[in-house]
């Protein structure tokens, strides 16, 4: 039994076979190994396949608006900085609808952790690209193959400066889970990459797929060399695993804030303050 | 009757960066002290230097403050050319224009006192900053209040900056004081206005500082916004009152992060506020529907200026009402204030966030540049307060989110504050706020986020009767901004016929309101193109509007356009 | 008389995925082809496998052909027992059950016949995928249309999947087509619909591609778009014709760039449509305020669904008409068009980009899920076409954007097509497109921006009357997708007291339609909560609308339920 | 006698000694060297003080929104490719409120330059922080100084493949001139960051801080090199002023689009292409 198994049955939306069953356990696992308690934990989400990850975890859910799972995420944590606070959501919506809040988010550096579905495409509207779709992939609107650049999200990363950086792949759970508690005990803002086949709309990264264009971050790697996980990042006959970039030194925008451990509903208006505040417009 | 009997309105026209806005400030702050009545407003275009700028301070008696822009100009102080070009068409009979004929050129045919501005400062401090103070100090020895008062200002104001920048300052003041005095007497100025002895409990507020304060009082914790004229006072306001109050204040990337933090955070227990103006709304409107479907409180300032798209920036306009009732897609239930005094936009922004959590709802306060930027004192005696109770519930472990009830509300927990899961879902959702897609649950759930309504109806502020609206023919009506001026109107009308009635909360309305207009004509004032607010009346109550004033020029309402608007109805 | 005298119903329920749609897609294109007249709508699930999904086929004569959704189910095909399940609300008297007991399980009390569809489609084909064709042909045997019909419609489907594909196909059909013409023996089912013999020249369409044919005759050059359920299809069809037409076809990042790339490209001369649904265009709003600001005319396409929020994303809503009513903060001219027929909906697509053209705005086009996915044969008589005339001016040298001319309109310019410059502004501007903070220049643009209301208002499409308005003391009224409906029920109704009035542009409103409402009553049929119509007629004719039906569980109105509802004013 | 000065004397809203003067001058130059015709350019602009540039150019103007000129940019250029058209604005604009249209008007390629004037401030909205702006400088939201890293915009321009990036100071006329030339001319989307003092707001990065914190792209540096690019992009002592990036190889949206040099008003539908789709549907 794991404390983030729902309670009752649930009837799961997504297709037989589709690469978020997979990372629902994987997910559940890393969260229990790491000892949290459901009450504490937020799963924030945007809208998509993806996105309906949190309606199969038993712990609080905040499933928002397409594309904006970052900013809620990072409003939650503000409020309230002893939660827990995870973003997630698939490729379409946090690098494509949602690309400027990780951009803005990454440089303001709260302690949340954001959970990529990255399945290169648009699963739950049926088969269009999304911003990780791989040239010349057919789709009902570029009938002819997708002919735009695939969206880098490690590189976009680590040009926004990004702590935390991580890719993984749900056909290897052991690793994904590992990376995943990784990023969750990371102190600041941390971006997990996650390979999740869509066995739908996506027939060309396929389990299969992933698995022979995937290879682990090379034993050398320094982790805390920007330049070089950029390198890494650029990769495109085999896509590294496992952390590509870290960096411990940056500080919390909560702490940078001045955010204590109490939570902003116990927060009380100080009378005094509020008559010196006056005072200053006599 | 002298000109200045009821009330002074004094003029100082210059380009951006010259800091004509320091001499309202002082101005404001001097009389008040001295025991007058002030009310102060300004007009600026968009650009950070040059081009021509204006603010206007009316001096009255605290008996019978004046609390509007008039058109009229008793003393105009041009401290350039283009501002006294800019300002011409305010130029009356009664108006004496100062200005340095070296720095203004021909005047034309005005009544013109050349005022040695620029020479006084340069006389003073040996630099043309001073002309700011110099034309202070003109404006106070004019009036002929004792020069104590600003030398006691200039002293505080400049403390900080050293002993021989504060000596620098009382002196270009006295000069320009002395000068005044002289002129007062030589054109034969004798001002009737008798300061009270009385000394009242009472701050100088503009409209930012008055909403700031009231989302302080109101239990504001959270604020994520992006910088929009002319909202963004707002955002820096409680930036800067940030530490004192333990309150987190984010500037974001864009406004839809903005709001989606401030849902989160409120989602999180915080009371959260975004402010914005018309353009920045617009990508906050799927927000907007967002706090609807989850029921999670958010209160939305909206500073309004003259659209569409970037319009005229930095002017002010009405036009948004229509944008607020029906910002968002879907149907929910929401609340609209629009406060037309200072005092009110402290007492509304507090009943804004009272509101939004009680009825957990999204919730408007609507204000536009002139009302942002005017200034007057208010009485801390009646200052507003109303205490802030969060409706926030301890959960249980069988916690429901959206647990179905009579009204429709059910206990708003929130995350990490009881026993209980909270989840909530933009999807249609069940109780426990999971995703359905059970028609049955639909209904229940849309009906459970509408019924608020009658409720929400039920306690809506009732509009605020004048100039005795009861017993008048034909009952005037503003909202917002536009109250002064109509107060103002109506009661140098002096017309039995008509009555006042302004509107602080715009939606929804109290049904008892239409006893109110029953039998009345109606007119309503408002600063747009079309009548929003009219066609609100028409919706809501079935009140037939029988005239509407517009005006959507950028400009506010004068008194003087109104009374002459309103002459044939008296 | 026959339950089938007038039309047979039939639905067929299954998991998203089974491929149901695929049944319909048959049903609708063989019987049309045969000389029935076809209608097909569906409801879905916001999944891509799983669930319970049905589609709805009727069955009638060409000459009272029925296009709108009835409960009533006369044969009912369930694939699997959750679908059963899922429909047998609407199992009455009349229906029966379709089905395999080895995958329905226990039927329960209700007329069944057990039907070996997954036995046929083994024995036929060796695959459960040929159990759609097993049912296909069921029906067909059911309703008595020669065999002839299937074969060649899936000789032609199937060709290019081989010989073998083909023959698999027709195989499973015709077990189907055997075992359907035994059950109508054994349950005594006779259809007395005859076919028409005359061949007509008609094409089968659904909303999204008659919408999408509007778009490709109304010379739509350009399109940028978010995929939002369930506006994407319009986008697809637009893809999908891209390489014939030369259309320009963009997917765009977000909303927000793909009305900015529609409206650029617009500034450049190209007929520019952007495709949505509400939460995505709450995003669009400032672009919309742009539109009206600049001038640059740009078609917005709403697939409504209902809200707030995600909602539910697959379902039905006619929510956001105060939405694109009043999107966009400012005051500017637009119009709203709601087509309710799929020749309408060619019709009215080629209208928005006309009227956006000739009057400079930003044109809605409200259509919903409902709507979108309805099937009917469309006769190509009939359908409508308006010549692309693209209302630009070639420019001179002293060429200005916003020339100030009598009726509001100057002439549109485009760079690169002429000597002028063609400079538009988001900021208040003067006639040359430059920014001013002139008072008097931004009265007289406000003016111009919305004088032209007045033109637009006397061009509105007049709603179109039916079933006697004319001696009714009861209108009745619809718009957008609620009109076959409506259509159905006042023609069942037969009532000399209800007539109907369905409106295909919803804003503005002509005049004239006042008067065919003076003396009578009105209802409005809405799908959603609180009567967005009903509002507005208010607002623009002053009509006082006595009884509004409404409906925002997500499913369409049956004609059933309209019935129901008019029958006591009946 | 510059063909792209204004017909008539225009009250140019900037405040004395502001950058965006010679910034103003230098795009008419480089215009004017580059040959061009006032009736063949468009400038498109979101709203900032650097967006009012177009209003004083005498050119085809698209003055939009704030944060929208390159979509708005992109669409000019899709309805008439003949058309030379630039997207000019603020590091405000264009990093922060547009920062998503960056990321994938990239991906696209299509033929258009984008000119930021990067000030490191929010100057029309009186003093608020950039994305841009340096730690620690004190402003009306952060009165105690900025709290977030900025945002590096070379960096994120390389992670998205934008195929020609580089960076001038108006404090160097003549090789700002030079390089607004090239990205004009560079076939693709072509990034110029530019540091355009804001005189009033910025009292930290002055004309002199500029020339104090910058030097030339080092001779060595390869442009065609992706990963030396981004150390260079990394650097913080000086900021490199040149071409930084530049790939020729990438093909044009326009062409992937298939468009051809007849702009979108001229197109007809054709009436036998139509009746064929309505047979389609037989
Ligand atoms: C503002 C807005 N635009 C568009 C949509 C429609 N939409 C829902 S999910 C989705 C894309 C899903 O793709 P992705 O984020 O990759 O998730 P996946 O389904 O592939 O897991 C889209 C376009 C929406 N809900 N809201
Ligand atoms: C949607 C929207 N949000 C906010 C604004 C207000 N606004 C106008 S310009 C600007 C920032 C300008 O900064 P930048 O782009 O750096 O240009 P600069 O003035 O510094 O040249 C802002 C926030 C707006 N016009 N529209
Ligand atoms: S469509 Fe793709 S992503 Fe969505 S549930 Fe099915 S397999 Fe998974
Ligand atoms: S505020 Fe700054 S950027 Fe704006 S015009 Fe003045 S100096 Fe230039
Ligand atoms: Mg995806
Ligand atoms: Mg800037």
């Amino acid at each position: 039994m794991n404390p983030f198994d729902m309670p009752q049955e649930t009837d799961i939306a997504w297709c037989p076979g589709c690469g978020n069953f997979p990372l629902l356990l994987i997910l559940k696992n890393a969260l229990r190994e790491l000892g949290k308690d459901p009450k504490e934990v937020v799963i924030a989400s945007g809208i998509g396949q993806a996105a309906k990850m949190p309606q199969y975890v038993d712990a609080h859910m905040f499933n928002g608006l397409h594309g904006r799972s970052i900013p809620a995420a990072m409003g939650i944590k503000l409020a309230n900085r002893n939660l827990t606070v995870i973003a997630e959501s698939g490729d379409g919506d946090i690098y494509g609808e949602g690309g400027n809040h990780l951009l803005h988010t990454a440089r303001r550096n709260p302690d949340i952790t954001v959970l990529v579905h990255n399945n290169m495409v648009y699963g739950l509207t049926k088969g269009q690209a999304s911003p990780t779709s791989e040239e010349g992939m057919k789709n009902p609107i570029q009938p002819d193959g997708v002919i735009v650049e695939p969206f880098n999200p490690i590189a976009v990363a680590l040009a926004v400066d990004v702590p935390f950086i991580a890719r993984a792949n749900v056909g290897d759970p052991a690793q994904a889970k590992e990376i995943i508690k990784a990023a969750i005990s990371f102190k600041g803002f941390a971006l997990v990459d996650l390979f999740v086949p869509c066995v739908v709309f996506n027939k060309q990264n396929t389990y299969q797929w992933y698995k022979d264009h995937t290879c682990p971050v090379p034993e050398r790697h320094d982790p805390s060399n920007k330049a070089a996980a950029f390198e890494l990042a650029l990769e495109t006959e085999k896509l590294p695993l496992g952390i590509i970039y870290r960096n411990d030194a940056r500080e919390l925008y909560e702490d940078r804030l001045g955010i204590t451990d109490a939570p902003l509903h116990e927060r009380e208006v100080s009378e005094v303050a509020f008559q010196e505040l006056l005072a200053g417009y006599r | 009757m002298s000109q200045y009997s009821k009330d002074v309105s004094i003029a100082v026209g210059g380009s951006a960066g010259q800091g004509i806005q320091t001499v309202e400030a002082a101005l404001v702050k001097i009389l008040k002290d001295a025991g007058y009545g002030v009310f102060a407003c300004k007009e600026y275009m968009s650009r950070v230097r040059g081009g021509s700028n204006s603010v206007e301070v009316r001096v009255s008696s605290t008996s019978a403050p004046r609390r509007a822009y008039v058109r009229r100009i008793d003393f105009l102080f041009a401290m350039d050319a283009a501002s006294l070009e800019h300002l011409r068409w305010r130029i009356g009979e009664g108006t004496i224009v100062f200005g340095e004929r070296a720095q203004v050129g021909d005047p034309g045919p005005v009544r013109f006192v050349d005022t040695p501005i620029l020479r006084f400062a340069n006389e003073a401090g040996g630099n043309p900053i001073y002309s700011n103070t110099v034309a202070l100090g003109t404006i106070l020895g004019l009036l002929g209040t004792p020069f104590s008062g600003a030398e006691d200002y200039l002293r505080s104001v400049f403390a900080r900056k050293g002993e021989d920048i504060v000596g620098k300052n009382v002196e270009a003041a006295r000069k320009g004081y002395e000068f005044g005095k002289h002129a007062a007497f030589v054109e034969d100025i004798s001002i009737p206005l008798t300061p009270s002895e009385e000394k009242k409990d009472d701050i100088i507020l503009d409209g930012t500082t008055a909403l700031g304060i009231g989302a302080v009082a109101g239990g504001c914790d959270f604020i994520s916004s992006y910088p929009m004229s002319p909202a963004t006072g707002v955002l820096a306001f409680l930036a800067k009152e940030a530490k004192r109050f333990g309150i987190v204040v984010d500037q974001a990337e864009d406004e839809i992060s903005a709001i989606n933090a401030g849902i989160g955070a409120s989602y999180a227990g915080a009371r959260a506020l975004v402010t914005t103006s018309g353009g920045g709304f617009d990508l906050m409107q799927e927000g907007v529907s967002l706090s609807g479907m989850i029921e999670t409180p958010i209160v939305i300032h909206i500073g309004q200026r003259p659209g569409p798209a970037t319009g005229l920036p930095t002017r002010t306009e009405q036009g948004d009402l229509n944008l607020a009732l029906h910002a968002g897609h879907g149907e929910f239930a929401r609340a609209i204030f629009a406060p037309g005094t200072l005092s009110e936009a402290v007492g509304t922004m507090q009943q804004a966030f009272e509101t939004a959590d009680r009825y957990q709802i999204p919730v408007f306060v609507l204000s536009d540049q002139y009302f942002l930027d005017s200034v007057t004192a208010v009485d801390l005696d009646e200052l507003p307060r109303i205490p802030v109770k969060r409706h926030i519930a301890r959960t249980t472990e069988d916690y429901l989110r959206y647990a179905l009830t009579k009204d429709g509300l059910s206990p708003r927990g929130i995350p990490g504050h009881g026993d209980g899961l909270v989840c909530v879902d933009s999807d249609e959702h069940d109780e426990s706020g999971h995703i359905t897609e059970s028609f049955a649950m639909r209904r229940s759930m849309m009906e459970k986020r509408t019924s608020r309504l009658t409720a929400l109806r039920k306690d809506a502020i009732m509009p605020h009767a004048f100039d005795n609206l009861e017993g008048a023919e034909t009952a005037v009506i503003s909202w917002g901004s536009t109250c002064g001026t109509l107060v103002e109107t109506l009661s140098r009308l002096g017309s039995a016929k008509l009555g006042g009635l302004h509107f602080s909360q715009v939606y929804p309305i109290n049904p008892e309101v239409k006893k109110l207009l029953v039998g009345k004509e109606v007119i309503v004032i408002e600063s747009n193109h079309s009548g929003q607010f009219a066609d609100l009346l028409g919706r809501e109550l079935g009140v037939k509007v029988s005239r509407r004033i517009l005006k959507s020029t950028g400009e506010p309402f004068s008194v003087e356009e109104l009374i002459e608007e309103l002459r044939s109805e008296a």
